[in-house]
């Protein structure tokens, strides 16, 4: 920890490999593995320089076997080392689903809570150009993982301070890193930076209208939060930061106060977790609603690998404004 | 081949009267209607689970599979836990939780558990050995799994991953010739010990239903693992002697193929060359069997008195 | 077609089994394959007779290889075939996903729109006690699978008309059978009984509360309106019969009509499609909302094995009529 | 080994020489920011797909893999199409949703498409075959892969099933010594050709840089195939002599390894045995190439001239 106290500038790679970096210091148990994440430093860079660090037994390249990568470190975490495992692109979770869910989630309350599965897995997500099967943002699927828990940072402050909770974690944990933030930079604050696993962020206050966002869709709503306040509405960007465990008192207290809510995420609209979100309001807090809820989501199709087609189809700053104009 | 010592001989038996007896009870069990779920008696194929667990260390870890309990009786679990288990009751591995069969696990055994879903057991082994030796530790591994499950993919990513990195693991496949009702001609192309030389490493076919092919088979093949040489395929060929689960009606072999396999029985051949070999007279044996059979009736009667669990088990242990 | 017109009484799995029947009697490039489904004829007897009638060429069975039978089930189908393929539990969905999310339902958009994939695959699901990856009812992660049908039947007459559909239509469907319900008779009509894909039933009407149930749950929603009426209240009972396509238009008549609103499922609630569903009214028919919606699910745990345990946790008719005394 | 005849190997040139000169036009239209995906160059691989398609009937399938377009050109694919898929317009035979490279197909023509996440040819290859031999037909099937694709568990429940059940499939792993920046041997144990006799098919390692070779060794295998005997496993040894995808920095690997690898060019050497062996001289060869070079033009002009899609293409095609 060099710059122990100081602010630094990061990207949101940088963030994750200064995170990686700090706990693979701090606890030997700790190492890296995936396709690429050696030599190559990761294909988003995200673990550059930590062969150098860390040496060859730390951080593994793979072969091209998702199951073995997250079957095989439920297999280390299970013997006491805190596996943090990169999946190349999380649209790869079909291939390792039974791991990710069965395995990485249950194999504790499943035996009975003997063992503890302290992991990490790397998920890199959102629309890329990379087509359909890889530009995917497939967080909801695991809604129902019980057993793990799903932390999504937007921006490279909280990718730094989750990933270290992460890995800290004695809980498996899905870790999403929308591809398109990568390269995104922001403030970091310096030392031991930890973001609390399960802690929403409000990201904007605001009084007349909710919007709950996370990965890329919280820059977009901070940019419609702009644009709207020139029109006079206040907007709220609530960043639950994760999905699993979900900070309900911050979203439901923002409700409470608003009264109107706009749900925002990459991932199409039909089976995307805003669905989940929305209906813990509906459910917890109907008597605060003043307008129906509005999800912005992508179009319900796969993502087309062409960037010129899906423009017309991922979510933007836009969509967040024309949908808080909607509501009632 | 080095002999097996009458020692070793000895404890392997009683290891594989355990195993018959444990089969023997859980089915009176099931029968009264004690147990809570599913059972796959290992009737037949005691000679494995015996021989491939023998050679471990205490820390050696065992994934191991659904065909009876004979894995993790040689590894040392404790009876009245894995009958709480059965019965779904609160003296159960599992707290109650009735993970029931067979999701238990004990750690301080290396005993890591098992998944429900075939082939799980793979890449968590893989995983446990590569634990082992990024620890310095020099731990095994041994995997059992089934002909049928030797079809899963998750086989070739963690066996050739683990035969890649040289991680200690043996990999024992019990080949009884079925995968439920399925023949393994119909579903495999070629001989499953043949795939070892796809990985590099070392692959073994044995008679799975004599126990001292497997003792030293799977005893050199941990020697190996232990000395960093790598991993192993132990392909054991043996017969279940029942159905593939109680009730099973066994439409897919004739009663007269499950007659002929009784005289094969891996128990009653060990107890005829033990008593020709001089190691044990019958009533040695007989003894024995008594002995064994009282402990896991005692087993039984602990586990018994133990209590259901209340619902607040269902929310205990999810998280940390 | 034997009783070309009498009613006929079957078990749900005699449904699912004379379905198949028919439509391999009617059309040669049907054909059936999966774990023990030929000799054995399928784990719950769905396929007994089949082998006897068709022959090994067209009742197959495979190795223990769920990815390989999902995978060659779209290279058949592509090629001309129509294969009904069984995962002998929905509990190996993650074995087979990234073939069933990205394969099955995305082939044909993905590749411009070329191919049909006409196939269905059969997932039993549901608890039984067969341990936590075995008694999931995972469907809610299929409602973002874009390009597949979600069908789920809740008694037999909809078993046999919707898997004669689904047989027929040139898309792919995931065909949802929850095993406590194969043993379940019913009246089944005769003749070619087709029940279309996408479109609900109204298996009651009432005028007070819109229950939204399906599989096994629709069963029990029936006896606890049967238990309300008598307290007075008018329980509507909508079986959507699926979830993609999803019939949006029932479900918003009848919510419009009652203004009240139950969701019950037997997957655990985080996660499980009463989300959408709930999302979708909030969305569309918030004005018409007289209560908070309410969900019926299971906990949000992963199923236990033990029956013992499994009756504080799924829910029943009995939870479907508090959670309708709980609505204002 | 029969000979193969001139006019085979003409063709086998002019297939590899249209593959290098659709590369050269890819990297420019890439450079000049017309193509709206990434793209993985075929540079040196050519040999494998021109003669493991050639023996191939047009009504034989085909599950090609991402290196290059060279799979797709030698089964006979509209270049204008391909080209329109790369710059993502409606002149692409995905009609412009730009699903882009290479998830394009022709049914027409066997082409059954690729998926993105590696392996996904395994169970497409698989099912076609089983559909060719149900319907009676003796279709077969060439499915391609890398290396590093060898090591997708679906590999294994694929070849198995398709070995257990004789199907007509011809299995061709292209081993360019890399996945990526992952060197094979790190992250492969054992010959991947070895892998055959685990699923009891025959596997051939040749040298994929030599079309004869790849064209012998496949057209073997496809009579197999079509005689009802049953998959292949060939493994041909090759070198990418670009990065993995443009722009790979290949810290992988040194530069001298990359120019020593240039000059095993296959189609240099192709060109030179051409011109030995009397079959062609240098002057003929140079037209092909400005003939192939002016078709490719013209595919190039008439792709380019297709407008974009509008936003209503999203919603086309998703269901039948
Ligand atoms: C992935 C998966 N597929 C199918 C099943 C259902 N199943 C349980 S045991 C079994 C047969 C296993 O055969 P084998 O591996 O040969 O072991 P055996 O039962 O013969 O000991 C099957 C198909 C399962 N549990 N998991
Ligand atoms: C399942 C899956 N894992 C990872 C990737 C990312 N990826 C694309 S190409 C590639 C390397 C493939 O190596 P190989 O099969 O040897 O083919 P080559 O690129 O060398 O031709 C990787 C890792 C992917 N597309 N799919
Ligand atoms: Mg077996
Ligand atoms: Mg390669």
């Amino acid at each position: 920890m060099s710059q122990a106290t100081a602010t630094r500038t990061l990207t949101f790679s940088q963030a994750i490999r200064e995170a990686l970096r700090e706990e693979m210091e701090r606890d030997e148990r700790v190492f890296v593995w995936g396709e690429d994440v050696a030599v190559y430093g990761g294909i988003y860079g995200a673990t550059a320089g930590l062969l150098e660090q860390f040496g060859p037994g730390r951080v593994i390249d793979t072969p091209i076997s998702e199951t073995m990568i997250v079957g095989a470190a439920v297999g280390a975490a299970i013997t006491g080392l805190r596996p943090v495992a990169e999946l190349q692109s999380s649209g790869y979770f079909g291939i390792a689903m039974d791991e990710l869910y069965h395995k990485a989630a249950r194999w504790r309350y499943m035996h009975g809570g003997v063992f503890t599965v302290p992991l990490v897995i790397r998920l890199p997500e959102g629309a890329k150009g990379a087509g359909p099967e890889h530009d995917v943002s497939p967080e909801a699927l695991f809604l129902s993982a019980s057993g793990a828990y799903v932390v999504i940072p937007s921006d490279p402050a909280d990718a730094l301070g989750l990933m270290k909770s992460a890995i800290r974690d004695d809980n498996p944990v899905l870790f999403f890193e929308h591809a398109g933030l990568y390269a995104y930079r922001g403030e970091v604050p310096g030392g031991d930076h930890l973001v609390p696993l399960g802690e929403a962020a409000v990201k904007r206050e605001g009084s007349d209208v909710t919007v709950i966002a996370w990965s890329r869709m919280v820059g977009e709503s901070l940019r419609a939060a702009e644009q709207l306040e020139g029109e006079g509405i206040d907007v709220e960007v609530v960043d639950p930061r994760g999905l699993r465990p979900l900070d309900l008192d911050t979203i439901l207290e923002s409700v409470a106060k608003t009264g109107r809510v706009v749900i925002a995420h990459e991932a199409p609209k039909t089976g995307g977790a805003g669905g989940e979100v929305a209906a813990i309001i509906a459910e917890e807090a109907l008597e605060y609603l003043e307008s129906p809820i509005i999800r912005v989501a992508s179009a319900d199709v796969p993502i087309p690998q062409s960037r010129y087609l899906q423009q017309f189809l991922i979510p933007t700053a836009a969509s967040v404004t024309e949908a808080v104009r909607r509501l009632d | 081949m080095t002999a097996i010592s009458p020692a070793t001989l000895l404890e392997l038996y009683e290891s594989m009267v355990t195993m018959k007896l444990w089969d023997q009870t859980a089915l009176r069990l099931l029968q009264e209607g004690r147990v809570l779920a599913g059972y796959h008696s290992g009737r037949g194929q005691e000679a494995i689970p015996a021989g491939g667990v023998a050679p471990l260390r205490r820390d050696d870890y065992l994934m191991y599979a659904h065909r009876g309990f004979g894995y993790t009786i040689a590894k040392g679990m404790s009876l009245a836990a894995m009958f709480g288990d059965l019965m779904a009751n609160t003296a159960g591995a599992t707290g109650g939780l009735g993970a029931g069969i067979p999701h238990f696990a004990d750690p301080e055994l290396g005993i890591l558990g098992q998944g429900g879903t075939l082939g799980s057991c793979f890449g968590i082994a893989t995983g446990a050995a590569f634990s082992a030796k990024y620890r310095g530790t020099d731990q095994v591994v041994v995997c059992f799994f089934g002909d049928g499950t030797a079809n899963r993919g998750a086989f070739h990513e963690s066996v050739n991953a683990a035969a890649a990195w040289k991680l200690p693991v043996v990999w024992i496949c019990e080949n009884n010739g079925y995968a439920v009702s399925v023949p393994v001609a119909e579903s495999t192309a070629g001989r499953i010990v043949d795939r070892a030389a796809g990985y590099g490493m070392p692959g073994v076919r044995i008679d799975g239903m004599d126990v001292t092919e497997v003792y030293r088979a799977t005893s050199e093949a941990v020697d190996r693992a232990r000395a960093g040489e790598g991993p192993t395929l132990i392909e054991a060929m043996c017969h279940r002697f029942r159905g593939h689960y109680e009730g099973d009606p066994q439409v897919y072999r004739t009663e007269e193929e499950t007659e002929r396999l009784l005289a094969l029985d891996p128990i009653t051949n060990l107890e005829a060359r033990l008593v020709a070999d001089g190691i044990a007279t019958d009533e040695r044996l007989g003894e024995l069997e008594v002995r064994v059979q009282d402990t896991i009736d005692r087993a039984v009667e602990e586990a018994s008195s133990a209590p259901m669990p209340g619902p607040e088990r269902l929310y205990e242990g999810l998280y940390v």
